[in-house]
């Protein structure tokens, strides 16, 4: 049983000047052969072993991963949550996992420090205006919290926006979700980790896969850096590198990888207190409990793996970071960093078995994984665990390539997150 | 910013260029007697190779020629360009 | 008849009939209209077509140029070049004469294709010691050589827009911009120009 | 100032100039040539700041950039005001306004510093473990951690200033202008090849600058007077060019880097107006030579941050370079030789110097022995075990090191001192070569990462290289740019170079103390107020990632980005955990070197450069006529023409009855337009657009809507066939650029059989679009020749001919459903024929209408427009278009896939009219559609795309795409709106004239 966190364990800790605290998770020698093996240690992965352990009492589980857990798209992401999405699939995808981050601090006993501060989307032409209204009237109807604001709400609900009529795309409004906000990365990783670990689930670290080891239809396991592992089930949760996993058993996905920049600035007293976006003039920007603006950029238009983009994305972003908000200019760069995104043709991910038996994949989540953890982890658990979908992502299966029976939120999230 | 040895123009810088995904999908000349399958196949399914890929580039903001690269996606290094309709310089 | 008019709105209220500009080291003016053909073609009936009817060799070299008295010819790719008149002259009779008598010889005879872009560049003609240094705030191409090569062409971006860049003489270099975006470049050259 | 602290014999500053400036509001005063660090030093002044967390007392320690502490507020103009400024790189100028940050109500006496009462029960990451109960409280706290964030204050209005942008292009990039880096370009530049020479600061030597001492000469000189030799002969090199105050700010791959050029910074405010204040420099270099030298680090030892509390070489550079003694009794304390250099110019400064407390058995370089023959005292094998003084250190308590160096022996000595140097040996600045994806390998013997395998063209030399020794840094210097420049120069080979030499080297990464560590205060990183106990706090609970470290405990996350703690983080898990630093690895470092305004990144693209504005040739008439634009791609669109106080719909539903009524006029220039020649033109239409193309007739005109692959509509417009191989393609405003470049791409691509050219005409020709039944009457008297008898010239054709000497084409084709022609002209002659046509057109009341306009005209016909009525998932059967897909065409792009068993379904959302049961209300555009009102939640069965109130029809018409559409004509649907709820019956897509007869009218 792990210590429970709280402001008196803390107290309590003090009087041995914190040498006592516990390891958030163990670090375990693979063992044999596990009845389920997550490769990839993110936030996603770590989130599917937790509510496998959790919901569907499997205890055999390991989660492997390269390097360190939340080491990929989970730390260098721009930490965005919401779920107003325009499909009614999306909507149901999204705001399931928006109702688990509600409870995710006390559910995991570790503070991820989810901050319900609002997220804002910009209007800047009128086919903008027509978008976001239809995906706010779909909203409401979804039960999502989800309203359109005019240009003297945006104005008062964000102060620091310059929302003149003569600047080169103007606002001409936007919506607001209330619920939605930010969350500490790192902290999703770890929380679940800890949690993951507490049931009995092995994290292993440093730990690559080499190859996937088959027997006609079905897989028997993973060779990796660490020795051969047996499993009945590999549930593939690798980002950016899902397709160097899916190569290895000659699985196509439709997917590309690619780079995505963020980058914050130094740290300044509370400026603006809740998260914009803007599609038209790619822009989006909050600030951190640290208190560094906190930007994404766009991805670049070619594969890479580098996790590096061009500077000129940076600039682009930061050019219309200005236009709009131009009492930044004087603000600093502190760092700057990318990330590798698998992106689908249609922008929505895949959470769906395969032709292989045992073999499933959860991966697609572009430009916004990171908002989805939760639920992602949650259905993805669901559908390893009864060998088919639950009925939230019964639309995010392989075969909708096929059929065409696309869920397209590409219109609606240029820039998604 | 990667300098991009454009076949025709010579070495610019990558802002002149589009990118235009993997080389050598060829699109099929008869889709009418493809499954569903196999058309998805040629319209969505893709390598995304971290390694050595061959794909599309455009010179879009110069002569507004498509040619073909090799390029290690693992560490971005272009390892050749050749024109379309050119048989790769490197397997 | 109606009137031309250029694409640049006038700030200046001065006399002549396109804008000028001066700044230190930089003379920058509009250049009134005149004939420019895109050519295309491929075979080699094609560049001996065009060398009879326009007694211009076109340029095969990359990034190159060729002219005569009258006519100066750009390379834009190994398909593609951009003719022009080297002067000002009587648009309305000659130009069609020129253009007709190619698009008959050319495209009509499946050769290539001949298409008048007159009025889709708006040349702007910039002089003086502070041309590269202009030039190098907007645009990422490598002028080390090409500003000591007469006749060098280059198609690249100029803050953020097209352009065709070429070397008409040291330090004087014609600009070729869209017209639509003609207005804008202007007005960023200027801004940029007065502050070298 | 108080005199005693300057010494006055110093070279380098203009002490004959003084300067005025403000620190916390009290008028201060400096010299020419200070930073603001020196100069608040010299006025005694150390305390500058408050630490993040704690809020504890901080004072300058260091002279650089990699400064954790001394970051000021410079300013307090709303506009003007720039945070987290480095005190040690801010150029001291008349009117400098500075104050301290992170710190309420003052730096003296700051009510956050309760935090350090609290601190043994908010150790690193605290906060994951607690404000979690009660789970609706978080907020609460969540505001209180907020307000406590962040440390300097962002600007609240727009910036006045101006930035740039340059693109460089040359051969050698050397960065640094210190020894190494000049000895590197002038061999360059000497050698023909283009280079440049950056460096931050702004003057150029380095460290090497002032380094006068017997222990380091060249030829006989001081290594100082030497290199100021070298320096002087630099300005006659013809291919060098020297940018000072120029930090390298990212290195990209393929040797893109940028560098931020600091033009007005130093200067006065009167001096600054107008100028550009930074400007970026995009620069590409063939080969770059990193030259950027090596950083001292502190020594991590308990309550190592008090104000006082300086590294070793920084209080030599004050001395030295400023003239400004930062201590009148200052102790030092060091594992290497750097702290005795600083000794020795202390002691010829005439600065009491207490002792040197060396972690080191005796060691007798020629650097030591020249201290001891001055007589300073060293403690050997000893350490600091605390220091104190609240917000000035005033004493250190030193002890004797146990045999293995793990704990202390002895009595504690007391040593009251003003100021501590420390030194903790040296770390070189690889961030560039790391930054442009170089591998570091790790030389155990100096316990330094140092650049190993490298892509790009490039090489580190000097103390970034790990060279470290004077005579190695000029030699290896020398040699390997000979070597990366394929050169034989021989110009540094034969110098006689003097120079100490380093014998022993220790570290001990974190010192012990007479205290167990849970009670001692040895930080890391000074900014976050993270200590060596927080990292090994983080190793206990299973942390060990060097990045979870980082994470975990904010080491190395301050503005600084670990420049100073990394190392030291690095040192302390090594020992702690047992791993050998090598093969910890280290975080990686991320651009940009040195924080870099946003205002430089962008440029002058602010403003009106934001973006590019397109404008048609009739634009200045729309503006003379107050037009109001709508901003279409890049295009400005004149959307409407209000008149007097009109407000938008009323000068819509007024120029959309004159277009019906009589005649209306629109500019349609900004319509994309692509000359398409070749022998297999007829061929490639097929291929490109759903219809069949080949039996046009030369002079027709053809509407035609293109797919993408995957089947859904893409862009669509008319296409005129103007000789046998000659067509012209229209294409929407938006989709202009791409719809050229994907047809290219197959043509080149997929169909270079094709003999097909095509070019871009958009911005030759203007469009003047005349509709309604007076067009007829208006053309014609516009061009009398021209024959516009309906039998010479119908629909859906095209005459050529001349407006005085000038050729046009007259189209007859309409977006309205009225009888309507468009004029194409040469754009320079845009604006006067349309003007003409303006003329014409008076006695029928022609009336200018803009895109709204145009937009409900051709809803009232059920028109699609791409982009406003589908949306990527529509396909032309869902539009309900059939009739445009070609069944006998055995290929076109997309044809495959309306076939896929989705695309075929019948219930799909398809393309239908609306009426509102009343039909005055008018429906929200993107508003859902649903059958049922009672049911929650409810099926959303399709939106509204489009919706107007039609003064043609005077009532509200609608387009929208409905589920099994196409079957449902007749019933009746719900649109559920916030408070309401708007009835609807689904119609046929067309409201006006189904029969067409406006159009032959």
């Amino acid at each position: 049983m792990k210590n429970k966190y709280s402001i008196f364990a803390l107290i309590k800790n003090a009087f041995t000047y914190h040498e006592n605290w516990q390891r958030a998770w163990r670090d375990p020698l693979p063992k044999k052969e596990y009845d389920v093996v997550i490769v990839g240690g993110g936030g996603h992965g770590l989130a599917t072993a937790y509510y496998l352990a959790k919901k569907h009492g499997m205890k055999n589980i390991a989660v492997v991963e390269k390097g360190w857990i939340g080491g990929g798209n989970t730390g260098r992401n721009t930490t965005i949550i919401r779920s107003n999405y325009l499909w009614d699939a999306s909507a149901g995808l999204y705001d399931h996992a928006l109702k688990i981050w509600e409870g995710l601090s006390q559910e995991l006993n570790y503070n991820v420090m989810f901050s319900q501060r609002g997220v804002m989307n910009l209007a800047h032409n009128l086919q903008d205006v027509r978008d976001l209204k239809r995906r706010t009237h779909a909203n409401r109807l979804n039960g999502i919290d989800s309203v359109w604001l005019n240009t003297e709400e945006v104005k008062k609900f964000c102060p620091i926006i310059n929302t003149s009529p003569n600047i080169r795309y103007p606002v001409l409004g936007g919506t607001l979700q209330k619920r939605a906000g930010t969350a500490r990365h790192d902290a999703v990783a770890w929380g679940y980790a800890r949690g993951a670990d507490a049931m009995g689930v092995d994290i292993i670290q440093n730990c690559e896969v080499k190859n996937i080891k088959r027997n006609g239809d079905s897989i028997e396991g993973i060779e990796t850096t660490k020795g051969f592992i047996k499993a009945k089930k590999i549930g593939v949760v690798a980002a950016g590198h899902s397709s160097v996993i899916a190569n290895m058993v000659d699985l196509k996905l439709p997917l590309e990888s690619k780079p995505l920049q963020a980058l914050v600035s130094e740290p300044v007293k509370p400026i603006i207190d809740t998260v914009v976006m803007s599609n038209a003039v790619h822009a989006y920007i909050s600030q951190s409990d640290k208190g560094e603006l906190v930007i994404g950029a766009g991805t670049d238009a070619y594969v890479s793996y580098t996790q590096r983009g061009s500077h000129d994305v940076v600039e682009g972003t930061l050019k219309a970071i200005l236009e709009l908000y131009p009492i930044f200019s004087r603000m600093k760069m502190l760092r700057q960093w990318g990330g590798i995104v698998d992106i689908c043709p249609d922008a929505s991910p895949i959470i769906s078995k395969t032709h292989i038996k045992g073999l499933y994949f959860n991966c697609g989540w572009g430009t916004g994984g990171f908002k989805a953890t939760p639920g992602s982890g949650d259905l993805f658990a669901h559908t390893i665990a009864n060998d088919e979908p639950h009925k939230l992502n019964a639309d995010f299966n392989i075969n909708r390539f096929v059929s065409g029976d696309l869920v397209d939120e590409h219109g609606a999230a240029a820039v998604a997150h | 910013m990667f300098l991009i040895n454009c076949p025709y123009c010579g070495e610019r810088d990558q802002s002149e260029f589009s990118a235009g995904g993997e080389a050598h999908i060829v699109r099929p000349k008869q889709p009418t007697e493809l499954s569903d399958d196999q058309w998805a196949e040629f319209l969505f399914m893709r390598k995304n190779i971290k390694g050595v890929q061959f794909e599309r580039w455009n010179h879009a903001h110069g002569c507004r020629k498509w040619f073909n690269m090799i390029r290690d996606t693992s560490n971005d290094k272009i390892q050749a360009v050749y024109k379309m309709g050119e048989k790769p310089p490197i397997k | 008849m109606p009137d031309w008019n250029s694409a640049i709105k006038k700030i200046d209220n001065d006399a002549a009939s396109v804008n000028t500009k001066h700044h230190s080291e930089l003379f920058i003016s509009e250049v009134e209209p005149i004939i420019k053909l895109n050519l295309r073609g491929k075979s080699r009936d094609f560049l001996s077509m065009v060398g009879k009817i326009l007694n211009i060799i076109l340029p095969t070299e990359a990034n190159t140029s060729t002219n005569n008295e009258y006519i100066t010819a750009l390379w834009f790719s190994p398909d593609e070049w951009l003719i022009f008149k080297n002067n000002v002259t009587n648009r309305d009779t000659e130009e069609i004469k020129i253009e007709e008598n190619l698009f008959k010889n050319i495209s009509q005879k499946k050769l290539g294709s001949v298409t008048n872009v007159s009025d889709q560049f708006v040349l702007i003609n910039i002089q003086g010691k502070n041309v590269y240094e202009l030039l190098s705030s907007g645009c990422p191409f490598n002028f080390n050589d090409f500003k000591n090569k007469k006749g060098a062409v280059t198609q690249t971006i100029l803050n953020h827009t097209d352009v065709i860049i070429y070397n008409e003489e040291i330090n004087k270099i014609n600009l070729f911009v869209r017209r639509s975006f003609s207005e804008h470049l202007w007005s960023w050259i200027n801004d940029c120009a007065s502050r070298l | 100032m108080s005199e005693n602290l300057r010494i006055t014999n110093n070279k380098f500053i203009d002490q004959t100039t003084t300067i005025s400036f403000k620190f916390d509001g009290k008028t201060l005063y400096g010299f020419k040539g200070d930073t603001l660090a020196s100069a608040l030093l010299a006025n005694n002044i150390h305390l500058v700041g408050r630490s993040f967390k704690y809020h504890r007392p901080r004072g300058i320690m260091t002279c650089g950039s990699e400064e954790p502490n001394a970051i000021v507020q410079v300013g307090n103009d709303a506009s003007m005001t720039e945070p987290n400024a480095r005190a040690t790189e801010i150029e001291l100028y008349e009117g400098l306004d500075a104050s301290s940050q992170n710190c309420w109500p003052s730096v003296n006496f700051d009510i956050g510093a309760v935090n350090n009462f609290f601190s043994p029960i908010i150790p690193a990451a605290f906060y994951y473990k607690t404000f979690m109960w009660p789970a609706s409280f978080w907020k609460k706290y969540e505001y209180f951690i907020r307000k406590s964030a962040g440390l300097g204050k962002s600007p609240t209005e727009p910036d006045k200033d101006i930035y740039d942008h340059r693109y460089l292009h040359c051969d050698v990039l050397v960065v640094g202008g210190g020894i190494s880096g000049i000895i590197a370009a002038k061999t360059a530049a000497n050698n023909g090849l283009n280079t440049v020479l950056i460096d931050d600061k702004n003057y150029l030597g380095g460290t090497t600058l002032f380094q006068q001492n017997e222990c380091f000469k060249i030829n006989n000189s001081y290594s100082n007077e030497w290199l100021k030799k070298e320096i002087e002969t630099l300005n006659s090199i013809e291919n060098l060019t020297i940018k000072t105050r120029t930090t390298l700010a990212a290195y990209h791959s393929y040797n893109y880097l940028l560098a931020r050029e600091n033009l007005t910074d130093h200067l006065s405010s009167s001096k600054k107006k107008n100028k550009i204040r930074q400007r970026l420099w995009k620069i590409r270099a063939k080969k770059v030579i990193i030259a950027t030298g090596a950083m001292e680090r502190p020594l991590i030892f308990n309550n190592n941050d008090r104000p006082g509390i300086i590294l070793s070489t920084s209080i030599k550079k004050y001395i030295d370079y400023y003239g400004v003694k930062c201590g009148q009794k200052i102790s030092l304390f060091t594992n290497n030789d750097s702290a005795y250099e600083t000794a020795i110019s202390l002691i010829n400064s005439g600065v009491t110097v207490n002792s040197v407390i060396d972690i080191r058995d005796k060691t007798n370089s020629l650097i030591v022995k020249q201290a001891e023959k001055l007589g300073i005292k060293i403690h050997w094998k000893s350490t600091v075990v605390n220091t104190n003084g609240y917000k000035k250190i005033n004493s250190i308590e030193i002890m004797k090191l146990s045999d293995d160096s793990s704990g202390v022996i002895g009595k504690k000595i007391n040593e009251e001192c003003d100021c501590l140097g420390i030194s903790g040996g040296w770390t070189p600045r690889v961030h560039l070569f790391t930054q442009s994806g170089g591998k570091l390998k790790f030389k155990d013997k100096d316990n330094v990462f140092l650049p190993d395998k490298s892509e790009l063209d490039q090489i580190s030399i000097g103390s970034c290289n790990g060279d470290f020794e004077l005579d190695e840094v000029i030699k290896n210097s020398f040699k390997l740019t000979n070597k990366f420049l394929n050169l034989n120069n021989n110009d540094y080979e034969n110098l006689e170079i003097i120079s100490s030499k380093e014998i022993d080297k220790k570290n001990i990464w974190l010192l012990p103390s007479d205290k167990p560590l849970g009670k001692t205060k040895p930080f890391l990183d000074f900014q976050n107020d993270s200590t060596a106990k927080d990292v090994k706090l983080a190793l206990r609970e299973g942390f060990k990632s060097i990045e979870h470290v980082k994470r975990y405990t904010t080491t190395g996350m301050g503005t600084d980005q670990g420049k100073l703690s990394n190392m030291n983080a690095l040192g302390i898990i090594a020992e702690t955990t047992g791993v050998k630093m090598g093969e910890l690895g280290t975080t990686t470092f991320r651009p940009p070197y040195t924080p870099l305004t946003f205002g430089a990144i962008v440029g002058r693209n602010v403003g009106e450069f934001f973006d590019i504005t397109r404008k048609t040739p009739m634009h200045d008439w729309h503006v003379e006529n107050k037009a109001e634009f709508e901003n279409v791609g890049q295009w400005k669109r004149a959307w409407y023409y209000p008149i007097k106080n009109e407000n938008m719909h009323k000068a819509v539903q007024r120029e959309s009855k004159a277009a019906r009524d009589s005649a209306g006029i629109l500019d349609a220039s900004t319509l994309g337009k692509i000359d398409i020649q070749g022998s297999d033109a007829s061929e490639f239409l097929n291929r490109v657009y759903t219809n069949t193309w080949s039996k046009l007739e030369i002079g027709k005109c053809r509407y035609g809507l293109m797919l993408n692959e995957d089947g859904m509509v893409y862009d669509d417009g008319v296409t005129a066939r103007l000789g046998e191989n000659h067509y012209l393609m229209t294409t929407t405003t938006g989709g202009a650029a791409n719809v050229l470049s994907k047809l290219e791409d197959y043509l080149q691509t997929e169909w270079p059989e094709l003999d097909v050219y095509l070019t871009s005409v958009t911005d030759h020709y203007a469009t003047i679009s005349i509709c309604g039944p007076n067009s007829k009457k208006i053309v014609k008297k516009v061009i009398p020749d021209l024959d516009l008898t309906d039998n010479n010239f119908p629909h859906m054709s095209f005459k050529n001919s001349m407006i005085g000497k000038i050729r046009c084409r007259v189209m007859r084709i309409s977006f309205t459903g009225e009888h309507s022609y468009e004029i194409n002209i040469q754009s320079s002659y845009g604006k006067s024929v349309w003007e003409e046509c303006f003329k014409a057109g008076k006695e029928f009341n022609i009336t200018p209408y803009g895109t709204e306009a145009m937009h409900l005209l051709r809803a009232e016909k059920g028109f699609i427009i791409a982009g406003q009525d589908t949306d990527g998932t529509m396909t032309p059967v869902d539009l309900q278009m059939d009739w445009i897909i070609s069944k006998k065409k055995y290929d076109f792009i997309g044809k495959r896939s309306l076939y896929r068993s989705d695309t075929i379904r019948e219930d799909r959302k398809q393309l239908v009219g609306l009426l509102t049961e009343d039909p005055k209300e008018v429906l929200e555009e993107g508003s859902q559609i649903v059958a049922e009102t009672n049911k929650q939640p409810v099926e959303m069965l399709g939106h509204v795309t489009s919706s107007y109130f039609s003064p043609n029809l005077n009532k509200s018409i609608a387009l929208a795409v409905i589920k099994s559409g196409k079957k449902l004509k007749g019933k009746k649907m719900f649109v559920p709106m916030e408070n309401k709820t708007i009835n609807v019956i689904i119609t046929d897509a067309i409201f006006l004239d189904k029969e067409n007869k406006r159009l032959n009218a």
